[in-house]
């Protein structure tokens, strides 16, 4: 049906040219390293840009989508084969992985449906408190104790349901941060799930085999566990990327951005602005639980702590510098959020203030996000079609 | 309960909700001109209390620091300095992204409030520890039965509400006001009748900030300590207050800031560990939204359709 | 005017009220409209003609009264329930999604012809696109009939479109679905004599091509009033003052009372 | 990886250097991990400081076998962070070892993580006993003691006062959780009686309407689990509703900055804390001058010492076994009767410091005074309510 003619080429080189800098970005630690890097990144981000390469890989995956996915999967499973036996840069992966999927559910809320959500780390953490529970009390399996931690997050966002249905803008936006400091309060005050002390989660058991054993190659040394794990988190924020792309190319993803774009005019043509809210609320926070089980497991221990309402604010400004609705520019952005203040470290206490006066240069500058939503695809070389 | 406890209760209820109000005003004005939820705000409070501290340092080297006189000089250094903040945070931060989805403005002010909370942290002499305010006011009492009837409560609770209806005035009856309530109601026709609207909005921005920096100077009388952290809880409860009572109405934000500090101060007396009175407050909030959608005082929002 | 319409009417209103707090914005209002009719809706500013359509598209909550479409009651539905029942609108500021395609908007008009189903989203992908393709071709259909040119730029952002080019989408995306009734809100509003004449003509020409097709027309122009439609009906203060022939209903003295009034 | 060979060659020529000019010696990294940024940064930023000063004096010493490298890390407080930086120091071999964490929540967080990467630790500030105690990892050790100790003392010695009730404020944290759990744990055992608890938020500003409920029960005395910053609005706040109570604290608030954000009103506050006082130890004024010097731009704040003892242990172990993580932590473990500025250290099985030694303090004239030299306990001067 489409006719494709056009190479694939670009989203190859980019996607090598992607991996290769997040490999290194992820194992350099001297300061100098990062200064060269981060040079060298503006300089290539510039003239991607200013030459146009930026455009051209971009008509080239929407050509080739599936290739697209196949090509980036196979080069994030290319870095952590590099990276196989440094734990921290392949925790810190993973780590990247679990927020790409939790902010894919936050691009259908928010991106989509216009529903803003502060309360993603509250969704994240009741996956992650889900599977603690679970894992303590029960034998259920653990790939179950996943599923389970992210049906559960959707049920319990469904108490937000009423209030979020009846209000629109900065007023659904305070239903939520109510939502997500509660949450948060509430785990600390309450004894029942571990205060603020927090539970420990075993690891990550599939079909008998523990993801939390480092694994040995003989005479080629050693993959850390970090591995495993980081090729779980792959699968996950793949599996999320490949529904939020098809949820986009659907008539689903239709009736979501025409509720975004206009709720009146949505209900007008017959669009059920509360069914497709709910679904789009609903699946987010699924992804948000699915991400924080595996997140619990993987860290070995949750606590309060870890679920602020900040961190729901980190997520959100992912999707926004990324570019709101465009799934692809979540990774380049939680990167940035996530990896950045930890190679910031060297700068110890001054690292906030410069990570914030960066994000707020980049919002200055770039106010549509690193890479703005394009316009609405059915399928492969669309606009040609 | 004995009656005298009744009204200490009552009596931090009341001052608790002046200092949300506060906060909550600005929030509201502006919303009112730009549509615009400014995170920031609660870091400006911060900010204002520590613009004063460092006044009051200056006042003390240079050996002015009577207590009337400083009290009421460091009070309009605060407000002087957080009223330009406000106007450059406007004009270099807002008012460019005008076009760009709401939400960016939302976490641009927010990091900007990171930015500011960061650097009180680490510039100020030794900041990242509470520092203690200068008591300033007359240490009276009146003591009523289980009463403590303070000065510096009934103070706070009258200049808040002075400056709050003195906002209110300004509003109302000056040409500023005038202008910017043009802007509010509809600022391309604002425009067309010669209205200059950047400086409505800076003004609007100095004139909420402003308002930041006296609860920030007053909240460090009464507490007699400020600390870089303040304005962060400060600055959510305020954005609650100014929502729930319903954006771009005055009253609304007070009565949403005295609706807080009840839940909380009820939360505290009621629960048997009081930290759940946030739980309650907040618990509350969302309730109050999925019953009344636009706030308690929302102009109806006239959708043109 | 045909003998057709001389039948049962299609939407019959009776007694229509919509009151926001104590301000009545439409009082018990009568109203019929025949299949294939073409009804003008006029009146001064704020008589309550957008309210109308408001209330009659669930909007707005009627206060008292009751509506029947096609002898079915339709009083106080939700307006997807009033779309799937057969009646499409247009708005008078455009409430077209201008980040989205002319394609998506269209769609989105098409709402109730597509597969809603889980399943064929997100799972069914061959048979989604094969459904995507036949909306393809319709879309481009409807469109040329309107302008050619538009029917091109198919898969642009509305925004990128001139005024007119965008009415005419809008009142495509009110088309698509093959309603029973349209309703359109000033679609002149914003647009030169020109441009105006240009969408009345495709609106005259594309309601040859659906015959049973009933049509409502809110419009501050009576020179087009005049030209498209079958039966105007006047209101002021939320009621009916007038109703009947364009002529007849222009020399009703309570009508120039009405319009000399605001003036 | 490709890395570890250069930097492999690298040292291999630098050990050839060695050979020649003696004045090279080997560089051995050791880690820090405290909150530096956020509220409780104040206390990171001054065990920081005292690591590094710790470090600092060693490499200024010629007789020294190595030179020391302090990789400080920023933990935010915050468990999920806590386990990143963790992961990133266990995970770097040229780290011989780690003085480790000041938040509990953290430590419980990262202990496995050390444990699998066999890093060994000392935690300088975090006194939540499962930290040691919940587990049996030869690899974690506490210079600090435990909340329990403390509160045991604090119990014995407030009831010797003849003080009978209290009403208890703490912070949800767990650190102040702990310490509510644990005092009034001990202080019914012992016959004395808590009024009322009063679980608040770390970050709250008013704390009028919990106190006025305190103010209706009446107690001899308020205890406050928490740490400095909330402890100051508390007592301020106490004062301006006319609560007449003795204030009784717990270790996070003996810093200066309690003392600086209180002013006056600091006056006749108690509180306890492991350890004995520092500048009475052989070897504390020394660290307190030794800081001064060095022009760090945060004072050491209450667990300074602790972190400077904690990474003392530390240099003593790597000079005496050389930078080999499982020498250095069985030389740890072996730890007995160890000199340093918080008292001799000597370990358990459990890694914990045992010299349960408690130091009660009061506030007399803007200044931490240990308890018997005060003139409260010789009666010249009298606490509230006694």
């Amino acid at each position: 049906m489409p006719i494709t003619n056009r190479s694939y080429w670009p989203v190859v080189a980019s996607a090598v040219f992607a991996a290769v800098f997040v490999l290194l970005f992820l194992y350099l630690e001297e300061q100098w390293e990062i200064a060269v890097l981060a040079v060298g990144l503006v300089a290539a981000l510039y003239s991607a840009v200013r030459f146009g390469f930026l455009g051209r890989i971009e008509a080239a995956a929407s050509d080739h989508p599936r290739t697209t996915i196949v090509v980036n999967f196979v080069a994030a499973l290319a870095v952590i084969v590099l990276l196989r036996g440094e734990h921290f840069a392949l925790l810190m992966l993973a780590t990247v992985f679990l927020y790409v999927t939790v902010c894919l559910g936050l691009t259908i809320q928010f991106g989509y449906t216009g529903i803003v959500n502060f309360a993603g780390i509250a969704f994240f953490g009741i996956g992650a408190y889900t599977t603690a529970v679970l894992t303590a009390h029960t034998g259920v399996p653990h790939l179950l104790v996943i599923i389970i931690a992210g049906l559960v997050a959707g049920l319990i966002g469904s108490v937000l349901i009423l209030p979020l249905l009846r209000t629109r803008g900065h007023y659904a936006a305070l239903v939520t941060i109510a939502f997500g400091i509660l949450f948060r309060t509430f785990l600390e005050v309450s004894d029942v799930l571990g205060g603020p002390q927090g539970l420990k989660v075993p690891g990550m058991q599939i079909l008998g085999w523990s993801l939390n054993d480092n694994i040995s190659l003989g005479p080629l040394g050693s993959v850390s566990f970090y591995a495993s794990y980081a090729v779980v988190a792959l699968l996950l924020a793949a599996g999320a990327y490949i529904l939020v792309k098809r949820l986009e190319r659907s008539w689903i993803g239709l009736n979501l951005d025409a509720i975004r774009t206009d709720e009146t005019a949505a209900a007008s043509f017959g669009i059920d602005v509360p069914r497709w809210k709910i679904f789009a609320f609903t699946v987010g926070n699924c992804l948000a639980g699915f991400a924080g089980a595996v997140y619990a497991m993987m860290s070995g221990f949750i606590a309060p702590a870890s679920f602020n309402f900040g961190d729901s604010l980190l997520l959100v400004s992912i999707v926004l510098l990324g570019g709101s609705g465009n799934p692809l520019g979540v990774l380049p952005a939680a990167l940035l959020v996530v990896v950045l203040p930890e190679k910031l470290q060297i700068i110890q206490e001054y690292r906030f203030l410069l990570f914030a006066v960066l994000v707020i240069l980049i919002l200055r500058f770039r106010p549509e996000g690193l890479l703005p939503r394009k316009m609405r695809e059915y399928f492969a070389a669309w606009s040609r079609s | 309960m004995d009656l005298g406890f009744i009204a200490q209760y009552l009596l931090n209820g009341i001052v608790l909700g002046v200092i949300y109000a506060m906060v909550a005003v600005g929030f509201t004005l502006f919303f009112g001109v730009l549509d615009v939820i400014k995170f920031s705000h609660g870091d400006v409070v911060m900010a204002g209390a520590f613009t004063a501290l460092a006044t009051y340092a200056g006042l003390e080297l240079l050996g002015l620091g009577y207590p009337t006189f400083a009290a009421v000089f460091i009070t309009l250094a605060g407000i002087a300095a957080m009223a330009l903040l406000g106007a450059l945070l406007a004009k270099f931060l807002i008012l460019p992204l005008r076009n760009a989805p709401p939400l960016n403005t939302l976490l641009i002010t927010l990091m900007f409030g990171l930015a500011l909370r960061e650097s009180v942290r680490l510039f100020y002499p030794n900041g990242s520890n509470p520092k203690p305010f200068p008591q300033l006011l007359p240490d009276l009492s009146l003591s009523l039965g289980n009463l403590e009837l303070r000065f510096d409560s009934v103070l706070l609770i009258i200049v808040g509400l002075g400056a709050i209806i003195g906002v209110h005035m300004l509003i109302e009856r000056s040409r500023i006001g005038l202008a910017i309530r043009a802007v509010a109601q509809d600022p391309e026709t604002a425009r067309l009748m010669g209205i200059n609207f950047e400086r409505v909005v800076l003004a609007t921005f100095g004139l909420g900030s402003a308002l930041a920096a006296l609860a920030g100077v007053t909240n460090g009388l009464y507490y007699s300590e400020v600390n870089f952290g303040m304005g962060l809880l400060l600055g959510v409860i305020g954005f609650s207050a100014a929502v729930v009572g319903g954006l771009g109405s005055l009253y609304g934000a007070i009565i949403g800031g005295f609706l807080f500090a009840a839940l909380q101060t009820i939360g505290a007396v009621w629960f048997s560990v009081p930290a759940y009175k946030d739980v309650f407050a907040f618990a509350c909030i969302i309730a109050l939204m999925a019953w009344k959608p636009t706030g308690l005082l929302a102009a109806k929002s006239a959708e043109r359709v | 005017m045909s003998e057709a319409i001389r039948n049962e009417p299609i939407l019959s209103v009776e007694g229509l009220s919509v009151r926001f707090g104590g301000l009545v914005a439409l009082n018990a209002l009568e109203f019929e409209l025949h299949e294939g009719e073409f009804v003008g809706l006029i009146g001064p500013n704020g008589s309550g003609k957008t309210t109308f359509f408001n209330a009659l598209t669930g909007i707005y909550a009627p206060a008292s009264g009751r509506v029947t479409l096609s002898g079915e009651d339709i009083t106080g539905l939700r307006p997807q329930q009033i779309y799937d029942s057969g009646i499409t609108r247009t708005f008078q500021r455009l409430r077209l999604a201008s980040s989205l395609s002319v394609f998506d908007n269209l769609m989105i008009g098409n709402h109730r012809n597509l597969d809603q189903g889980i399943v064929t989203n997100l799972f069914a992908r061959r048979r989604l696109e094969k459904q995507i393709m036949e909306n393809i071709e319709n879309s481009r259909m409807l469109l040329e009939q309107f302008s050619a040119p538009l029917a091109s730029r198919l898969l642009d952002p509305v925004s990128q479109l001139p005024m007119i080019d965008r009415r005419r989408v809008e009142v495509c995306r009110a088309l698509i679905s093959q309603p029973k009734i349209l309703l359109l809100d000033e679609p002149s509003a914003g647009m030169t004599h020109e441009e105006t004449r240009a969408l009345m003509d495709d609106l005259l020409a594309s309601r040859e091509r659906m015959p049973g097709l009933a049509i409502v027309l809110i419009e501050h122009e009576m020179g087009v009033i005049e030209r498209v439609t079958d039966r105007c009906v006047v209101l002021n203060y939320g009621q009916k003052i007038a109703e009947g022939g364009y002529r007849d209903v222009a020399n009703d003295d309570r009508v120039r009372a009405a319009y000399l009034g605001e003036d | 990886m490709k890395r570890h060979y250069v930097t492999l060659i690298t040292l291999l020529f630098m050990l050839g250097v060695a050979g020649c000019a003696s004045d090279d010696k080997e560089t051995v990294k050791v880690a820090f991990i405290g909150p530096l940024t956020g509220g409780v940064s104040a206390n990171g930023l001054g065990g920081r400081n005292s690591a590094e000063l710790a470090i600092r004096l060693q490499n200024a010493d010629s007789s020294s076998k190595y030179k020391y490298e302090l990789v400080a890390l920023d933990d935010e407080c915050k468990p999920n962070i806590g386990v990143q930086v963790a992961t990133k120091v266990a995970a770097d071999k040229h780290i011989v070892a780690g003085v480790t964490h000041y938040c509990s929540a953290v430590a419980m967080g990262t202990v496995d993580v050390y444990h699998k990467f066999g890093l060994p630790v000392v935690v300088w500030g975090a006194v939540l006993p499962d930290i040691t105690y919940g587990n049996d990892y030869a690899e974690v050790h506490r210079v600090n003691g435990t909340m329990i100790n403390q509160n045991e003392v604090a119990a014995d010695f407030m009831l010797q006062q003849g003080y009978k009730t209290w009403a208890v404020v703490h912070d949800t944290t767990d650190y102040g959780k702990g310490h509510n759990r644990y005092f009034s744990k001990f202080v019914i055992d012992k016959g004395g009686r808590i009024v009322g608890t009063f679980g608040v938020s770390a970050d709250q500003q008013d704390f009028n309407a919990e106190l006025t409920k305190v103010k209706e029960l009446d107690p001899d005395v308020i205890y406050f689990g928490g740490l400095a910053p909330t402890g100051v609005r508390l007592r301020s706040q106490m004062e301006k509703l006319g609560i007449n109570a003795v204030f009784q604290g717990t270790s996070g608030i003996v810093s200066d900055a309690f003392i600086d954000g209180l002013g006056p009103l600091a006056e006749g506050v108690l509180a306890f804390r492991e350890g004995a006082p520092v500048e009475k130890l052989p070897g504390g004024e020394s660290f307190l001058s030794q800081y001064q010097q060095q022009d760090f731009g945060e004072p050491p704040e209450a667990y300074g010492a602790f972190a400077f003892a904690a990474a003392n242990l530390i240099i003593d172990a790597i000079e005496k076994v050389g930078p080999d993580r499982k020498l250095v932590m069985q030389e740890l473990n072996a730890t007995r009767d160890h000199d340093s500025v918080v008292g001799p250290v000597t370990f358990d099985e459990h890694g914990q410091n045992t010299v349960a030694l408690i130091t009660r303090y009061v506030i007399q004239d803007g200044k931490w005074v240990v308890w018997e030299e005060s003139e409260y306990a010789s009666g010249k001067r009298k606490l509230p309510g006694s």
